[in-house]
């Protein structure tokens, strides 16, 4: 066959076709499927720049500013737009071909004299794209130009960040985009002996604005003053009043500023913010501290003993009787969830959180996927899986994605499947129930507002997965089966 | 086509002097550079004053998207039986993975690819060049797909950056794994909007694509293909039935729950008929001068415009398509007068703006008259030249028409020309429905669809009468 | 035949069968269904005593007595145990054969007796069943008798009420025994001038422990002091720290005596409780007032505003922006429930308020099913019917039970039903999903703490209603349509 | 067989003072009429010292239903083809509607009726009887029902109070209906549980029922009738094959997802096997007596006593059934082995006390004991003398026996006892949850099952695990 012969099109039987649908679900594909080592098929994480942009976003009258590509900054907004159902404010300097050539130092002169011109920011967060970062952009530079040229004022707080989307995840842009702007704001704010009382809260990459406000909550019953950083909760869940507001909540800059004379500072997601938190720790007063995500009961007490430890007060009475009903609930419900195999995949801090729950529920957390993180992580998961029997047979498998993910469930079967979105096509090709839980999630209403942490959080993880487990049951069961109580 | 008669209070003074008060608020520089980019209609004027395809200007918040999104969301996506690989970062593919309404046929994974293929570039990729890794890709893409008809790669900012040669690896892949195995040169960076991606995707299938298959079937006088509908919502559903009711084969879908060997065939068709003009003008151009191909533009929303474009297609071919025409309209007339029936007197004298991209923003018009809303203002996220033209006889005089408009001016616009209903991307969305202003995402065709056909216009007039009358409006305001 | 004759064992033909069940979906069936003046079939509704019962649990250290037959008193409590999966403590005196002759006044003596010993309550309260009802027990004579007897001590409240079951439902018993321990606690409390600067808030008959907390923290943002009665919310929502309490919460009864000095006693229920409004209205200093159950925008606008006017203080910030945030809720969500058609069923007073819900969502209620009220709640809920072009075409079917219900579906189809537990048949039958909304709910867990009531409620039953459709959507469409985004 | 070894800490002593402790709490009068009710286990001493079948003590908290319950819950409820109607006020009929899990096969609402049918009485009925609606609603239930095989009437309290005639009502209907119509006077007030419900019921049974049809199939030599089964959780499911495999041909179940008019052919059967001794005992008398039907108790519960009654049943027939019986058992073994295997290293050495109805304070014993579990208190709602005769045996000396025991007096045995598993009802459940105590709700089977049988014991010793090493117990204790 000469190589330039035109060919009639192809066509597949009914009978191939078949054949490699269930080959797709044998161990031999799995074995292959396991062997890739450049293709990556339906992955679980996004790149830097998007949490870069979350926590940009969750600092107050900030206008987070894309430095490179335009259509990376439509994505990230879109993808901000679809999970909260909110606006979602950023701009960009819209590199091009010139840019690629002779650098991006004009156009972030003419898009940082725009944007602040326009949209009157107290504060501009500047992240790259790959494109500045393979050209190797030098933003520090390119700002002080830009300052000193007048395209904006001298002291507007232009903090940056490189978040290269060929190195890590989302994750790892929310650390280096917020250690940029703590970097920048408490700059030579730090006063020996003076101490705000206050906890900076750090709560990490978290989608759930419901998760946000409940961190609130409990340290609102604490009475334990707080700042958080970033804080996205009014910004992506503000109000319908007939007024659109440009920025409509996030860390007020002063309080943030002030931080670094903070009582405690106190990151809930150890694998978000690792150069967040070794800042904090050479530079903050104060006590630093990483706790784990609370979900479940004892990481929630954990939390709430080390906030009663560091600040002298004991566990709000609201919060013991909420951790009672919570355990009421759990022991009520154990039931209907006990015994069951979960694949569960995500952010590492969000699985470990996931990953407690599940035992505490007499539950196995099969099939643990991140697909980008490290061995260490997957030591720590390990080590917690073992502190359980539930845990004994559980896998973690990092580095591989949900085309991974099915081979998993097709060849060593589970009841439910527990990540964001992304997985709803590998629950319906394994005909099994999706919880949506983590970032983004995008086809269904209002879950971004119910918390997952907390002991309030515990109750809604259980009414969601039992729940739908007894709708199952209702909607498949033959009519000999169908009973009035479950 | 008359002039469209003019609408209550939309004067070419007060749109001029809204355009004016607005770009006021800009630094002189983007003020200059936006100016030529609005304007107030003049619809007899030829060509339309509105400039377009310039770059966006920086540090506004503009609704574009980039070479790669026009590669990949629009053209490529949306052919089912491919392995389309986003070929760099793991960013670009994850946020282009499900979020544009292209459907498809076929089993997932099996002979249909709806999936994120991507090469999640790393650090050690950028250093030493991903040419490598992407054969290697593309072997174990193939291995694991077997069923797959031809791969695509895409290619992210940095392989372009870095200087990798992806034509070279295609070629070699194309051989190897004797599939069309075609390369798309769509870094973000490239050109001012996803236009160019469109651009740079037509001239991949024309460089590796079209020509290399053939049907099975001997052609016939009826065949045709369909261009630059990407089935969003299921539109191709809606649309292709109507013109295989007309009589007509339809042998290949450019690209909506498209088939590549069939879109490489195509140019064996007798006639290119288009719905989206500006992503795929150039590969009818270039099939009327390889092949000798005719095209023609219509128009599938709303039962007016249907009818007109069902009409000028079936005026290229014999009697027998004119009369099959004549009684599809006959057909589904009645149909359609009963949605207006339902719907017009609910929505009457209401006005829409609008902002979208390819074709929407002049084509959807028409389904809006037909239920009795005016549009008094519209514009493009990434038109050019002849799109402004072909839309200044769309609208009225005096209506504002904005190219590549920012959200900043874009709420000012709405703020003083108070429309019912805007109509526009995701982005715009929660902005117009914080301030009580009801709204369609009319890109997605805010997740229902399709809005092509008769069909389609059914499910239109339901949710724009939903969108503007929903009850939910009336508590925006708080008693408190 | 004769009529003694031994017959052999009848069956029935598949086609037999399949004729009968397709037969009962015509119009034909339906027909000779709503023909039906003796028999009733698979009702929404209960009768007085268990009203009467969750009266007595939700007072302090109250212990419910059921005077009258022992089965009564074992059904009412499985029925709450089942429902709130919390322990639910009442007594009896089990009258038998011998209370049927000589009436049941031993039997109320030695059982007041035991009680008190046994249980060591502060108040017991007493309903009846059919039996002292049907025979004329004396209960003002008998209690009195009693404490002469010295069975119980003097001054022990014991508070009663006659709550036959032959007359209303479940929400007339609740009304009786409230009014019946209002009327007792309260005698010759009253004082004149004296002010106890306090909402009297009666919730009514609800199940959803959530509403009685949305209430309270409603309240508490508006710094209104408040006495609840009845309160269940502890009492059949407490905690499980290792200690079971006989008596975990409720009413106490001093703020229930001092109830009668008042500001403002408000009924959140009008259809409950007309005669404990009466007797309000009678004997309370202060406002009455009888609001609506707060379900939708317009019904908790209505409730925060009066509140507002009531106690003279603003519309607290959280509030507001919990409105908006719930509108914003509403607008973001309408597309998934709008224009949707519903059955629904279940007590007067929340099928006033899912109506208002339903029509603020631009959704229909189609049929709307009360299997025990009157012509004076059809005329309201017509009137609130006719306040939205939504409601047009829909009907309100007073004395029709879920039988009825199903004709109604099979011959006038709808896209969901509303309503508690025992809908499950005919929404199975008719293939429609059940929102499980009132009481009981006996076969999914925690539904009993999620809110239907408040701004929050609103977003509780978009989540629950809206996820539903696009879960059914998800499961049931082709591959082609199965997308990423909903 | 053997008595059952000492528990370790449990001794006749230690018991009695715990129950002297527990009655002080008690008003003298009330504490003298609970003496006789409890007991340190004797399992040589014949009869059993625990008195049983009297009135409960007015005012204690005790767990019984009335007569209606173990009439309509019971006896009626679970026979699937026949209108059970609750006559009376709307109560009864809803809080025992679907609440106990008599699970049937049919389609309902067309051939099996597990729905809620009642006279719902009003004032009116109370002051005029409530005759006249009853024959009305008795043909209406048969037009709108018309595949029922019977309907029975449920007398509720104030029926028999009123002195209403169902029983003339049911005969005038039986005739113009032509179908089985069973009247029960089965009214709450009458008796002192639900024992009294049963024996109404039998004799409903006996007097309206029984001998009213014949098998279609001539009778053979292995047919048999399965006695006091009530399907709970699908448990005639999973114990009726068992007699099948054995080679029987079971012709009718009493009455868990029974047939009525089989039941009332059941005098052709050639012996009774009873499960639930208490509830239907005298209706295997009345079978003996008049048509010389021997019967034989049996026990499904755990792999030991389903042996051993296969082994018994089987003894009553020929070799052939005694073979099939062996191979039985024989298949089944090692499975049951297989389920020890997984779950009595877990269980081992763990103790439970139970207090339900029927047979299963006594029946489930050999079951806990397969697992390595002991039982350490045990007792019934509603049980006479007969039944504790046969429990003493099957418990260890010293343990405690209770009958109708109050919420009270159950509290603080188990407060000092200490079992790792409460086995009891919904009412108790969350009593002792709150406490930390494990729970399963045993006459419900807590929605699961079916627990007879070996399939059931897979199911049981899942579950009895599953409660006693849930880790949510762990978690009661607050660190704060």
């Amino acid at each position: 066959m000469t190589e330039n012969a035109v060919k009639k099109i192809t066509t597949h039987t009914p009978e191939e076709i078949e054949r490699v649908a269930e080959w797709t679900k044998t161990e031999d594909y799995k074995e292959k499927n396991f062997a890739r080592e450049a293709l990556v098929v339906n992955p679980a994480h996004a790149c830097q720049p998007l949490g870069a942009q979350m926590v940009a976003s969750g600092f107050a009258e900030t206008l987070p500013f894309v430095h490179g590509s335009q259509g990376c900054a439509s994505y990230f907004r879109s993808t901000f737009n679809r999970h909260f159902r909110e606006p979602s404010a950023a701009t960009c300097d819209a590199m091009t071909e010139d840019g690629a050539v002779f650098g991006g130092q004009n156009n972030l002169f003419e898009g940082l004299e725009n944007a602040y011109t326009l949209y009157k920011p107290k504060m501009m967060a500047v992240y790259t794209t790959c494109m500045p970062e393979v050209i190797g952009d030098d933003l520090t530079a390119f700002i002080k130009n830009a300052k000193a040229a007048g395209h904006v004022p001298e002291d507007l707080p232009i903090p940056y960040a490189n978040t290269p989307s060929f190195n890590g995840t989302h994750i790892h842009g929310f650390d280096s985009m917020l250690k940029g702007i703590l970097e920048y704001l408490t700059k030579d704010r730090k006063v020996e002996d003076k101490c705000t009382g206050k906890l900076n809260l750090i709560p990490g990459f978290d989608g759930n604005i419901g998760n946000l406000r409940e961190y609130q909550r409990i340290l609102d019953l604490f009475e334990i003053p707080f700042v958080m950083m970033p804080d996205i909760s009014e910004v992506f869940d503000s109000g319908c009043d007939g007024n659109y507001k440009l920025y409509p909540g996030g860390t007020p800059l002063e309080e943030a500023a002030e931080s670094i004379n903070g009582k405690v500072t106190m990151s809930l997601q150890k694998w978000t913010t690792p150069h967040t938190m070794r800042f904090v720790k050479s530079e903050y007063s104060g006590v630093h501290e990483v706790m784990a995500m609370p979900m479940g009961i004892e990481k929630t007490d954990a939390l709430l003993m080390k906030l009663s430890e560091l600040f002298d007060k004991p566990v709000p009475e609201e919060l013991k009787k909420e951790r009672a009903r919570a355990v009421d609930a759990m022991t009520d419900g154990h039931q209907y969830i006990h015994g069951k195999k979960f694949a569960v995949y995500g952010d590492p801090d969000y699985l470990l959180g996931i990953v407690s729950f599940l035992l505490e529920m007499g539950a196995h957390p099969h099939h643990i996927v991140c697909s980008r993180s490290n061995k260490k992580f997957k030591k720590e998961m390990e080590a917690l899986l073992e502190t359980s029997e539930y845990g004994a047979g559980c896998t973690v498998h990092v580095n591989r994605d949900l085309w991974h993910l099915r081979s998993l469930i097709f060849t060593d079967p589970v009841d439910g499947i527990i990540g964001d979105t992304h997985g709803k096509f590998v629950a319906r090709d394994t005909g099994l129930p999706l919880f949506r839980v983590g970032f983004p999630i995008i086809d269904r209403i209002n879950l971004h507002r119910s918390p997952v942490v907390g002991y309030q959080g515990v109750i809604n993880l259980m009414s969601m997965i039992c729940n739908k487990f007894l709708d199952i049951k209702d909607e498949t069961c033959e009519d000999q089966w169908f009973e009035m109580m479950r | 086509m008359a002039e469209r008669k003019p609408i209550e209070g939309v004067t070419i003074e007060k749109t001029e002097k809204l355009i004016e008060d607005t770009l006021a608020f800009m630094p002189e520089k983007a003020a200059k550079k936006r100016r030529p980019h609005v304007g107030a209609n003049e619809p007899s004027a030829s060509p339309c004053a509105v400039k377009s395809n310039r770059k966006i200007v920086p540090g506004v918040m503009s609704q574009r998207g980039c070479a790669y999104a026009g590669a990949k969301g629009v053209v490529w996506g949306p052919i089912r039986d491919m392995v389309h690989v986003s070929h760099g970062p793991i960013g670009c593919g994850v946020y282009s993975w499900g979020t544009r309404r292209n459907l498809v046929q076929g089993i997932p994974g099996i002979t249909s690819f709806p999936l994120d293929f991507t090469s999640d570039f790393q650090e050690r990729d950028i250093v030493y060049g991903g040419d490598i890794k992407l054969e290697k890709l593309l072997r174990e893409a193939d291995e694991l797909f077997p069923l797959n008809k031809g791969l695509s790669v895409l290619s992210e900012c940095p392989v372009g950056l870095i200087g990798d040669d992806i034509n070279a690896v295609t070629k070699k892949m194309e051989k190897e794994l004797d599939k069309l195995v075609v390369p798309c040169n769509c870094e973000g960076f490239r050109g001012v909007s996803q236009s160019l991606g469109h651009h740079i995707s037509n001239d991949s299938i024309r460089d590796f694509v079209i020509g290399k298959r053939e049907f099975d079937e001997e052609p016939g006088p009826y065949d045709i293909a369909l261009i630059g509908d990407y089935n969003i919502g299921g539109d191709v559903w809606a649309a292709k039935p109507i013109l295989e009711e007309m009589g007509l084969n339809v042998k290949a879908i450019w690209t909506g729950d498209g088939e590549i060997e069939k879109i490489a065939a195509t140019y064996q068709v007798k006639l290119n008929v288009i719905h989206c003009y500006r992503s795929m003008n150039y590969m009818c151009k270039v099939m009327e001068e390889k092949w000798n191909i005719p095209w023609i533009e219509y128009n599938f929303f709303g039962p007016t415009k249907i009818a007109e474009s069902i009409r000028a297609i079936a005026e290229r071919f014999d009697d027998t398509i004119k009369e099959k025409g004549e009684q599809v309209i006959a057909k589904y007339t009645p149909m359609a007068e009963e949605i207006i029936a339902q719907y017009k007197p609910r929505l009457d004298g209401k006005t829409a703006m609008l902002f979208v991209g390819g074709l929407r923003p002049r084509h959807t018009v028409g389904a809006y008259e037909d239920l009795g809303i005016q549009v008094t203002g519209t514009g493009y996220e990434f038109a050019h030249q002849d799109d402004y033209d072909r839309t200044a006889p769309e609208m009225a005089k005096g209506t504002i028409i904005y190219d590549d408009v920012s959200e900043f001016e874009l709420e000012r616009y709405v703020e003083t020309m108070k429309p019912d209903l805007v109509g526009s991307g995701i982005k715009e969305k929660y902005v117009f429905q914080k301030a009580g202003i009801p709204f369609r995402q009319m890109h997605s065709w805010d997740y229902s669809g399709p809005y092509h056909g008769y069909e389609g216009f059914k499910i239109f007039a339901r949710d724009i009468d939903m969108a503007i009358n929903s009850p939910t409006w009336k508590l925006v305001k708080s008693p408190f």
